[in-house]
C-alpha cells in the first residue's frame, strides 16, 4: 500500500461519511417537515463562512481536541479509556484551584495548566492501577470514576470553590491567569495554541520517539510486546497518565478561556459532554493527532452554527448531534473504502505478475 | 427502619435494577458472539422515546413492543455494519449514541411538548398490586431472563455456536456455523433486550420520557456486563447490587439529619464505590472472547 | 460412477487488496485417488483449497459436480457435499474441549454419543488426543489431530488436507497415512497438502504443482522425481537455487567435528517448568550448549519442548533448577535482558511472539531492537532512517517478498513472515540461538535458505539449540540431537550413530540401550 | 408584516420542563400573538453557547428585543450588553447592571412561604409527621425557595397551634438531587420521602415533578385512593392540573410568562427603560396557584400534549373536590399570610449566598 494512500484514505473516507452524514440529517429535516437546504446554508455560512464563524468552530474544538487525544492515545494502546470526562473536570476545577494563590501573570497560566494536567493524570491513577495490577477493565472503572468526579465536582463547587455571592458557581479564574482572547468580541482564546501544540507532541511521541512505538507495540499485540522487552504495566500507567493529563487540560482551557465567566457552573453545565465527544471526534480523525485537529474543528464547527441554524433556519439544533451521529456510525463502515477503490483514489497492490 | 421503609427500599431498587439488568443480559449475548455493541445507552433513549408514541398510540404491550421493535432495528442495524459490514464496532456504538441523543432531542422538540413527552396515566403498564407496593411486570421478567440466558449460553447447543462464533469465527465458519447470520441474530436479541428496557424506563417505571431519560444507564449496564464477565447471573447480581445502592443513596439522602453531617454528593457515590470495590476486590480479572470486538473477515 | 468427484474450471482469484493468487487453475480431484497438491509458498494452494472447501469465493471460473455446476457460498454448502477441509491454520475453539470443537460441526448428535463415536475414530486413525481438555491447553500438534479427527467426524468423502504433517512426527505421519490409504480404498478422495517432497511421493496418486497462481505442472507420482517436482515448484527461472533444491531432497552431508570449547555457552540443570495447565512439563533437564555446536532437539510434539523454550527464552518462569547463559543466571531475567546477554529466538509461533501483524516491516525489523543506541537517538526519538536501513538490508539479505518497507506485516506470506523475524533474531549478533520451528510451512528454497544460514552461524562459532518437528532437519543440521520425551530427555546422540528402529523407538520414549 | 420581533434564549434546562423555561416560552408566545411580533427561541446546548447564542441574536441587529431566560444567561449577557448598547434587552432571575437591560427577579421566597405554611398545616392536621421538598441543582434561586418554604413551614405549624392548641411535631424532609434531568432520581427522592411520611413533597426541580407526580401516584395507588394527601406541590407555572387534578394541592406559581409579557410590552409600547423589575405576590409575579389559574393551565397542557379537551371537566372536578376536602381554616391561613407579606407585616427570609442558607436552615432545623 502506497504511503501516499495510507495517509489520503482515512482523510476521503472521513470527508465521504460527512456527507452521509448531513444526507441522513437533509432526511430526518425533511420527514419532520423542515427544510434542509437553507437550514444547511446557515450552518455552513455560519460556522466555517466568516473569521466569526471560524473562531467559534475552533473555540468549540479546542477542549474536544484534548478530550479527543486522551482518547486516542489510549486507543493506540489497546485501552478503552472513556474516562476523560471525569479527568476533564478534575483539570477544569484544579485550574480554578489555582487562581486561590495570587501569581504574577506570566507565571499564573503556566502553574494553573501544569496542575489540571496534574489533577487529570491523578484522577485517572486509580483506573490505571487497578488496570495494571487488579487486572480491572478500564471501561468500567473509568466509567465509575466518571460519575466519582462528577459528584465529586458537585461537591467542590458547592463546597469548597463556591463563589461566596453566586453560588451557582464557582469562584472565576483570576484575571492573571486567563488564556488571553486571541480575537476580541469571539470566544476563541490561546486556548487553541495549548491544543494544537498537544496534538503535535502526541503524534511525535507515537510515531517518532521508541516509547511511543513500543505504546503501539503494546496496543497491537501485547504478547509479543512483552517480548520485545515493553513492560505491560509501565505501558498502561504511562499511557492513562498522559490521557489523564491531557483531558485535565482540556478543562482547563475551558475553565480558564472560555468568556464570560472563567469558572465552573454547579451541574457541570459549561464542561459535560466534552470528553464523550471526544470520543466522537477521536474516532473521525480516525484516533491520529494529525487527523483529530480537522476532526474537532468540524465537529466543533457543526455546533458552533447549529446555533445560527435555529435561529435563522428554526431547526431544532439538536439535529446536529443526530448528523454527528450518523457521520461516526459511516466511519465505522470500511465498505468506504471500496467507494475509494472505484474512484480509484487507493493504489493496488500486486503481489503476482 | 420499619419494615414500610424496607419494602418501599427494596421496591424502589427493584425498579432501578431492572432497565440496567434486561440491558445488560443482553449485550452480553451479543458479546459472546463477538459484537461489542456500546450503543446501549442511545438503544435506551430511542427506545424509551418510541416506547412513549406507541404507547399513546395503543396502551402499555404496544409502547413495550415498540421498544422491543426500536431495539431490534437499531441492532439490525448495527449487525449489518459490523456483522456484515465488518465496521468498526467501537466507532458505531459512539455514533449510536450521539445518533440517539440528537434524534431523541430533536423528536421531542418537534413533537408537541419539547424536552419532554408524558405516557398517559390509561397508556401506563399497570403495576402488579402486593401488600407491600407495587411492582411493575417487568420486575419478575428481569430477575428470570438471566436464568434462561444462563441456561441458553451454557447448556445448549445453540449457545455453543454463538460461543465459538464470538470466541474463533473462523472455526465456527469452518464448521458451516453462518457467522454473520449469528452474529446479527444476537446483536439484535441483545438490542432488543435494551429496547425494551427502554420502553420500561417510560411505559412502566417513570410515566415518560425526556431528552435525557436514560441518564448513563446504558454506561452502567455495559460496565455491568464488563462487570460479570459475560456471565448473565452474575450481569443480575451486577443490576441488583447497582439498583439497590444507587435507590440506598437517594433513601439516605432523605433521612432527616444525614446530609447535615455527610454532603449528599459522598452519599450519592456510593453505588458507583461499591461497584468499583466489588469488580476490584473480588472479581479482578475477567476473561473476553477471543474474538469480541474483531471484524470477521475470510479474506 | 463418475470418473470425478469435483471438478475446478478456469478459477481466479483476485484478494480485495489486489492480490492476485490464482490465474485460471483447473483442477480434478477423482474418486479414490490422494492428489497431492505441491508449491512453494504463495504459490496459491491454500487459496485453492479454501474455495473448493467453500470458505472462498473465486472471482472467476467455476466448480463442477457430477451432479453439475455447483456454487458455494460457505463451507456448509461444502461439508453437504461431503467435502471437508483441514486447514493449516488451526480453525478450533480454544475455549472449548476437542469434543466440543467436532460437536460445533455436527449437528443433532448428542455429546455422549459423539463420544463413543470420536473414541471409535481415534483407535482407527491412532490420532489420540484428550477429548476433555480446552484445545488451548493442547500442543499445536494435539490440536492439529484435533482439526482432522474434525473433519473426519463428518464422514467426508473429498477429505483436503493443508500442510497437515507439517506439525506431526513421523511416527503419527505414519498412521495418517495408513488413514488415508483406507480412505482411498473406500473410494474417498483426499487433496494433501506439503512442502515435503517425500511425503507427497510417498502418499499421493497424482501431484499437481501450482506456481504462482498458475498450474506448473501435473504428474503420476509413480512416473516422476523429488528432483523433478523441486523444479516444477521453482521454475526454469530460479537458477542458482536449483542446487539447493538437490541439497533439500537427500539430507546434505554436513561435517560435524563438534569444536571442543571450553566454555559451554548455555547450561541447563534439572530445569523443571510448568505448563499453562499446572502441571510440570519440563521434569528436571540437563544439558550444556557448547559455542560452534548444533543442539538439536526431536520429540513428539507437546513433550515439553515449548515450555522449555519459552523458559530459556525469559517468557515463562523457572519452577525449580538452574538456567545460566553465558555463566550469567537467566531465572527472573527479562527476553530484553537475555537479547542483551547474547541471546536469540526464533518463535515457534510466530503471530504470537514474533510479529506484530499491523506493523510495517520496517517497524518489525527493529523489533525488540528499538532501544539499541543504533535505532533509538538523544531524547528517546526513533532513529527511522537507520530503521529503515536496517530493514531494506534484511529484506534484501533474506530475500523477503513484501510490497514494501512500508507494507503492514499481515501483507506477506507466512513464508516471508517468518523470514522477517528469522532474519531480524540473527540480525542481533548473537551468541546462542534458541530456534524453535524455524522453517515450519516454508517451502523448499526459504527453508534450505534458513538451514544453510544456520550451519553458518555454527561455522562462526555461535551456540544453536535448534527444536524442530523436521526430524530430517534436526538430523541432517545438528551435531547432537537429544530426543525429549514427557518433559525429560530419553536419549542423546550423534546423528551418524542413530539407525531408523532406534529414532522410532527414542521418539516413542524407549530409552537407548533400554532393550 | 411584523410589528417587532423578540429573541428568547433559554438556559441549557430548555423547552419541556412544564415549568421554568415552558412558562418564558408561553409568555413570550402570547404577547407576540398580542402585540404582532416574530418570535424566535434559541436554545443552549451547554453553557458555553450563552455568550454566543446572545452575541448572535444581537449582531443580527433584527431583534427589537432579547429576553434570556435564566440567571445562567447573566454573565453572558453582562459581557454582551455593553457591547451593543442601543440593543434592548431582558433577563429573568438575574440582575444585570446596564441601561439597555430590564432584569426582571421574583420573589420566590414569599411564595415558597405561601406553599410552605400549607404544607405544614396539611402535616399538622392528617397527623403526617413530615412535610417534603425535592430540590434540583444547588443555586441561589433555590435557596429562595428553600428558605422561603422552611420560613413557610415554620409559621403554618405555629398558626396550627394557635388554631387547635395542639402542638404538631413536623419535620422537613429535603433532597438536592443534583440534577435538573434525571426523572427517575425525582421520583426515587420523592418516593423515599412519602415512605417516610411526607403530606406533601414541593417539587422545586422542574422536570423532576414528573417523577415527583409518579411517585405520589404510586403511593395513592398503594394505598388504594385517588386523591391526596399526600399531595404533591407544583413549581413555576400552576401544575395543578396535572395527575388528574387531585394530586397537586397547590402550585407556587412563579409567573415567568408575566415577566416576559411584561417586557415586550414595554418595548412594544415604547416604555422600556433599563433596570429591575421585581415581580413577587404585590404584583401578582409570584401566587400560590388559585381556580383561574387552574383553568389558564389546563389549556397550557392540552396545548402541550399532555392532556386532551376530554379530560377538562373531570381534572376541575377532581381539584375542586380536593380543595374542598381541606378545612377552610387552613385556606385561610393562606391568605393571612398572604396579607401579612403584603402589607410588610411579615418579612420572608431571602437567602442568596450559601452562608445565608446555612443561617436560615440553622434558624428553621425543622428536624423532629
Ligand atoms: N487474505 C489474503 N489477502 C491478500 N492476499 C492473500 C490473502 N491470502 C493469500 N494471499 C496471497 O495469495 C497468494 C497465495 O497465497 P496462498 O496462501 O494460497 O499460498 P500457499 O500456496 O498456501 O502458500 P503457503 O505454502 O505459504 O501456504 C500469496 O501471495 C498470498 O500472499
Ligand atoms: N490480509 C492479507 N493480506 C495479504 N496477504 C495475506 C493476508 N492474509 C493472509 N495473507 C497471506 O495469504 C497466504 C495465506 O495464508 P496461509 O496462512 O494460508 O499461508 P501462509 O501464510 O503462506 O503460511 P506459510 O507461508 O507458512 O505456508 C499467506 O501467504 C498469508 O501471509
Ligand atoms: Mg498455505
Ligand atoms: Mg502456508
Amino acid at each position: 500500500m502506497s504511503r501516499l494512500g495510507q495517509g489520503l484514505r482515512p482523510l476521503v473516507e472521513s470527508l465521504i461519511a460527512g456527507l452521509i452524514g448531513l444526507g441522513v440529517g437533509a432526511l430526518i429535516m425533511w420527514a419532520w417537515g423542515y427544510n434542509p437546504w437553507p437550514a444547511y446554508r446557515v450552518l455552513f455560512q455560519e460556522s466555517f463562512g466568516s473569521t466569526y464563524g471560524l473562531a467559534g468552530a475552533l473555540a468549540n474544538a479546542t477542549p474536544l481536541i484534548l478530550t479527543a487525544l486522551a482518547f486516542a492515545i489510549g486507543a493506540r494502546a489497546g485501552l478503552f479509556i472513556i474516562g476523560a470526562e471525569g479527568m476533564m473536570y478534575m483539570g477544569a476545577l484544579a485550574a480554578v484551584a489555582a487562581s486561590l494563590p495570587r501569581l504574577p501573570a506570566g507565571l499564573h497560566p503556566l502553574v494553573s495548566l501544569a496542575l489540571a494536567a496534574l489533577a487529570g493524570l491523578l484522577w485517572g491513577l486509580i483506573p490505571a492501577l487497578l488496570r495494571a495490577f487488579r487486572g480491572v477493565h478500564e471501561v468500567i472503572s473509568t466509567i465509575m470514576f466518571n460519575w466519582l468526579a462528577h459528584f465529586l465536582a458537585f461537591y467542590l463547587v458547592a463546597n469548597v470553590l463556591v463563589d461566596p455571592v453566586r453560588a451557582e458557581k464557582t469562584i472565576s479564574v483570576a484575571r492573571t491567569a486567563r488564556l488571553p482572547l486571541l480575537l476580541r468580541g469571539t470566544d476563541l482564546s490561546l486556548g487553541i495554541g495549548v491544543a494544537v501544540g498537544c496534538a503535535l507532541l502526541a503524534y511525535l511521541w507515537l510515531w517518532h520517539t521508541v516509547s511511543g512505538y513500543e505504546v503501539r507495540a503494546a496496543g497491537a499485540n501485547p504478547e509479543a510486546a512483552r517480548y520485545a522487552g515493553v513492560a505491560p504495566r509501565a505501558t498502561v500507567l504511562g499511557v492513562f497518565a498522559v490521557a489523564g493529563a491531557l483531558a485535565g487540560l482540556a478543562g482547563a482551557v475551558e475553565a480558564m478561556g472560555r468568556p464570560p465567566t472563567y469558572a465552573v457552573y454547579s451541574g457541570l453545565t459549561n464542561l459535560a459532554g466534552f470528553g464523550f465527544d471526544g470520543i466522537g471526534v477521536a474516532m473521525i480523525g480516525r484516533n491520529h493527532p494529525l487527523g483529530i485537529l480537522p476532526a474537532a474543528v468540524f465537529y466543533g464547527g457543526l455546533q458552533a452554527g447549529a446555533r445560527l441554524m435555529q435561529m435563522w433556519a428554526k431547526v431544532p439544533f439538536e439535529v446536529v448531534r443526530a448528523v454527528q451521529g450518523v457521520i461516526v456510525l459511516a466511519l465505522a463502515l470500511p465498505e468506504l473504502l471500496r467507494i475509494l477503490r472505484r474512484l480509484g483514489l487507493l493504489r493496488r497492490v500486486r503481489r503476482h505478475a | 427502619m420499619t419494615w414500610a421503609y424496607f419494602w418501599s427500599l427494596l421496591s424502589i431498587s427493584l425498579h432501578a435494577m431492572v432497565p440496567i439488568t434486561l440491558a445488560a443480559v443482553g449485550e452480553v449475548i451479543g458479546e459472546s458472539a463477538g459484537l461489542f455493541n456500546i450503543g446501549l445507552e442511545g438503544i435506551l433513549l430511542l427506545s424509551a422515546f418510541t416506547g412513549t408514541l406507541g404507547a399513546k398510540a395503543g396502551g402499555p404491550l404496544a409502547g413495550l413492543l415498540a421498544g422491543v421493535a426500536t431495539g431490534l432495528a437499531v441492532g439490525f442495524v448495527f449487525g449489518l455494519i459490523c456483522a456484515f459490514g465488518k465496521g468498526n464496532q467501537l466507532i458505531a456504538g459512539v455514533g449510536l449514541n450521539l445518533f440517539a441523543l440528537g434524534f431523541v432531542a430533536f423528536g421531542l422538540q418537534v413533537l408537541g411538548s419539547p424536552g419532554f413527552h408524558k405516557v398517559p396515566d390509561g397508556s401506563q403498564l399497570p403495576p402488579i398490586r402486593t401488600p407491600v407496593g407495587a411492582f411493575s411486570p417487568l420486575i419478575p421478567l428481569a430477575l428470570a431472563l438471566p436464568f434462561f440466558v444462563h441456561w441458553l449460553l451454557g447448556r445448549t447447543r445453540v449457545g455453543l455456536r454463538l460461543k465459538a462464533v464470538g470466541e474463533n469465527p473462523e472455526a465456527a465458519d469452518v464448521a458451516g456455523i453462518p457467522v454473520e447470520w449469528v452474529q446479527l441474530l444476537s446483536t439484535m436479541a441483545g438490542a432488543a433486550l435494551a429496547g425494551l428496557a427502554g420502553a420500561y424506563m417510560s411505559v412502566s417505571w417513570l410515566g415518560s420520557v425526556t431528552k435525557e431519560i436514560s441518564a448513563g444507564r446504558g454506561f452502567i449496564a455495559l460496565a455491568t456486563v464488563v462487570f460479570s464477565g459475560l456471565r448473565p447471573l452474575l450481569a443480575l447480581a451486577g443490576g441488583l447490587l447497582f439498583g439497590f445502592f444507587e435507590s440506598l443513596a437517594t433513601w439516605i439522602q432523605s433521612l432527616p439529619g444525614v446530609k447535615e453531617v455527610v454532603p449528599w454528593q459522598f452519599i450519592a457515590m456510593t453505588p458507583y464505590v461499591a461497584t468499583l470495590l466489588v469488580v476490584a476486590g473480588v472479581i479482578g480479572r475477567v476473561r473476553f472472547p477471543k474474538a469480541l470486538g474483531v471484524p470477521y473477515r475470510r479474506e | 460412477m463418475a470418473p470425478f468427484l469435483l471438478r475446478a474450471e478456469r478459477l481466479t482469484k483476485v484478494y480485495p487488496d489486489g492480490t492476485v493468487a490464482l490465474h485460471g487453475v483447473d483442477l480434478e480431484v477423482r474418486p479414490g485417488e490422494v492428489l497431492g497438491l505441491l508449491g512453494e509458498n504463495g504459490a496459491g494452494k491454500t487459496t485453492l483449497t479454501k474455495i473448493l472447501s467453500g470458505l472462498l469465493p473465486p472471482t472467476s471460473g467455476r466448480l463442477l459436480t457430477p451432479a453439475g455446476p455447483v456454487r458455494f457460498h460457505s463451507p456448509k454448502d461444502a461439508l453437504r457435499l461431503g467435502i471437508g477441509m483441514v486447514h493449516q491454520h488451526f480453525a478450533l475453539v480454544g475455549t472449548f474441549t476437542a469434543l466440543e470443537n467436532v460437536a460445533l460441526g455436527l449437528g443433532g448428535m448428542s455429546l455422549p454419543a459423539l463420544r463413543e463415536r470420536l473414541e471409535a475414530l481415534i483407535a482407527e486413525t491412532g490420532l489420540h488426543v484428550p477429548l476433555d481438555v480446552p484445545v488451548e491447553q493442547l500442543a499445536v500438534g494435539e490440536r492439529q489431530r484435533v482439526e482432522i479427527l474434525k473433519v473426519l467426524a463428518r464422514n467426508v468423502n473429498l477429505l483436503i488436507l493443508d500442510e497437515p504433517t507439517s506439525v506431526l512426527t513421523p511416527v503419527e505421519t505414519a498412521e495418517l497415512f495408513k488413514f488415508l490409504r483406507a480412505l482411498r480404498e473406500k473410494g474417498k478422495a483426499v487433496v494433501f497438502i506439503t512442502h515435503k517432497l517425500k511425503e507427497a511421493l510417498a502418499i499421493t496418486d497424482r501431484i499437481v504443482v501450482l506456481r504462482r497462481g498458475r498450474v506448473a505442472g501435473e504428474v503420476e507420482t509413480a512416473r516422476t522425481s523429488a528432483a523433478e517436482l523441486a523444479r516444477l515448484m521453482v521454475g526454469a527461472e530460479a537458477g542458482g537455487r536449483g542446487s539447493s533444491v538437490e541439497l533439500a531432497t537427500e539430507t546434505p552431508a554436513v561435517a560435524r567435528e563438534a569444536r571442543a570449547a571450553a566454555e559451554p555457552a548455555l547450561v541447563v540443570e534439572d530445569l523443571r517448568v510448568r505448563a499453562d495447565t499446572g502441571e510440570l512439563a519440563v521434569r528436571g533437564l540437563s544439558f550444556a550448549l557448547y559455542p560452534g555446536e548444533i543442539l538439536g532437539i526431536a520429540g513428539v510434539e507437546g513433550n515439553g519442548q515449548t515450555e522449555l523454550v519459552e523458559a530459556l527464552c525469559g517468557l515463562r518462569p523457572i519452577e525449580s533448577g538452574r538456567v545460566l547463559l553465558l555463566g550469567r543466571p537467566v531465572a527472573g531475567r527479562s527476553p530484553l535482558e537475555l537479547y542483551r546477554l547474547g541471546l536469540a529466538h526464533i518463535p515457534e509461533d510466530r503471530w504470537k511472539h514474533g510479529l506484530i501483524l499491523s506493523f510495517t516491516v520496517m517497524e518489525n525489523a527493529i523489533f525488540g531492537l528499538q532501544r539499541e543506541r543504533a535505532f533509538r537517538g538523544p531524547g528517546g526519538l526513533l532513529r527511522r532512517r537507520a530503521a529503515l536501513a536496517h530493514a531494506a538490508r534484511l529484506v534484501r539479505d533474506f530475500q523477503i517478498q513484501a510490497a514494501g518497507l512500508h507494507a503492514p506485516a499481515r501483507s506477506l506470506s507466512g513464508g516471508n513472515q517468518q523470514k522477517l523475524i528469522v532474519g531480524r533474531e540473527l540480525a542481533k549478533d548473537p551468541k546462542v540461538i534458541v530456534a524453535a520451528q524455524p522453517t515450519r510451512g516454508l517451502d523448499i528454497g526459504a527453508a534450505q535458505f534458513i538451514r544453510e544460514l544456520l550451519l553458518k552461524l555454527r561455522e562462526e562459532g555461535r551456540a544453536i539449540l535448534l527444536v524442530s518437528a523436521d526430524l530430517d532437519e534436526v538430523l541432517a543440521l545438528a551435531d547432537r540431537v537429544a530426543f525429549m520425551y514427557e518433559g525429560a530427555f530419553v536419549g542423546v546422540a550423534r546423528p551418524a550413530e542413530l539407525t531408523p528402529e532406534a529414532i522410532g523407538l527414542l521418539m516413542g520414549g524407549v530409552k537407548a540401550g533400554a532393550r | 408584516g411584523w410589528a417587532g420581533r423578540v429573541a428568547l434564549i433559554l438556559d441549557v434546562g430548555g423547552r419541556g420542563d412544564l415549568s421554568f423555561n415552558d412558562m418564558g416560552y408561553k409568555g413570550t408566545e402570547e404577547a407576540c400573538a398580542a402585540f404582532g411580533w416574530e418570535f424566535v427561541d434559541i436554545q443552549s446546548a451547554t453553557s458555553a453557547d450563552y455568550l454566543p447564542n446572545i452575541r448572535n441574536a444581537a449582531r443580527s441587529r433584527r431583534f427589537d428585543l432579547i429576553i434570556c431566560v435564566g440567571f445562567l444567561l447573566a454573565d453572558a449577557l453582562n459581557a454582551v450588553a455593553p457591547e451593543f448598547p442601543d440593543q434592548k434587552f431582558a433577563i429573568i432571575d438575574a440582575v444585570v447592571p446596564h441601561p439597555n437591560v430590564l432584569s426582571i427577579v421574583f420573589e420566590e421566597q414569599e411564595g415558597s412561604a405561601l406553599v410552605g405554611a400549607l404544607a405544614g398545616m396539611l402535616a399538622a392536621h392528617y397527623g403526617y409527621p413530615y412535610v417534603g421538598v425535592v430540590l434540583g441543582i444547588e443555586i441561589p434561586v433555590l435557596y429562595h425557595f428553600e428558605g422561603g418554604y422552611r420560613f413557610g413551614i415554620d409559621w403554618g405549624l405555629q398558626k396550627y397551634a394557635q388554631v387547635t392548641g395542639k402542638k404538631a411535631d413536623v419535620g422537613l424532609l429535603w433532597v438536592y438531587t443534583g440534577t435538573f434531568s434525571d426523572i427517575a432520581k425525582g421520583k426515587a427522592a420523592a418516593e423515599a420521602q412519602l415512605e417516610q411520611g411526607a403530606v406533601a413533597v414541593y417539587n422545586v426541580a422542574g422536570p423532576l415533578g414528573i417523577g415527583i407526580l409518579e411517585a405520589v401516584s404510586a403511593k395513592l395507588a398503594k394505598e388504594g385512593r385517588e386523591a391526596g394527601p399526600p399531595f404533591m406541590i407544583g413549581v413555576d407555572a400552576n401544575q395543578d392540573w396535572m395527575g388528574d387534578g387531585n394530586k397537586v394541592v397547590a402550585s407556587m406559581m412563579k409567573r415567568v410568562d408575566v415577566g416576559c409579557y411584561t417586557a415586550i410590552q414595554m418595548v412594544h409600547e415604547k416604555t422600556f427603560r433599563g433596570g429591575v423589575l421585581s415581580l413577587g405576590l404585590r404584583n401578582k409575579g409570584v401566587a400560590i396557584s388559585r381556580y383561574p389559574d387552574l383553568l389558564e393551565f389546563i389549556d397550557f397542557g392540552i396545548k402541550a400534549g399532555v392532556i386532551t379537551e376530554a379530560d377538562r371537566g373531570r381534572i376541575i372536578e377532581n381539584w375542586k373536590a380536593m380543595r374542598a376536602a381541606i378545612p377552610q381554616w387552613i385556606w385561610d391561613a393562606v391568605d393571612e399570610l398572604e396579607a401579612k407579606i403584603l402589607s410588610g407585616e411579615v418579612v420572608v427570609p431571602k437567602p442568596t449566598t450559601r452562608e445565608e442558607m446555612l443561617a436560615v436552615r440553622a434558624r428553621y432545623p425543622l428536624v423532629r
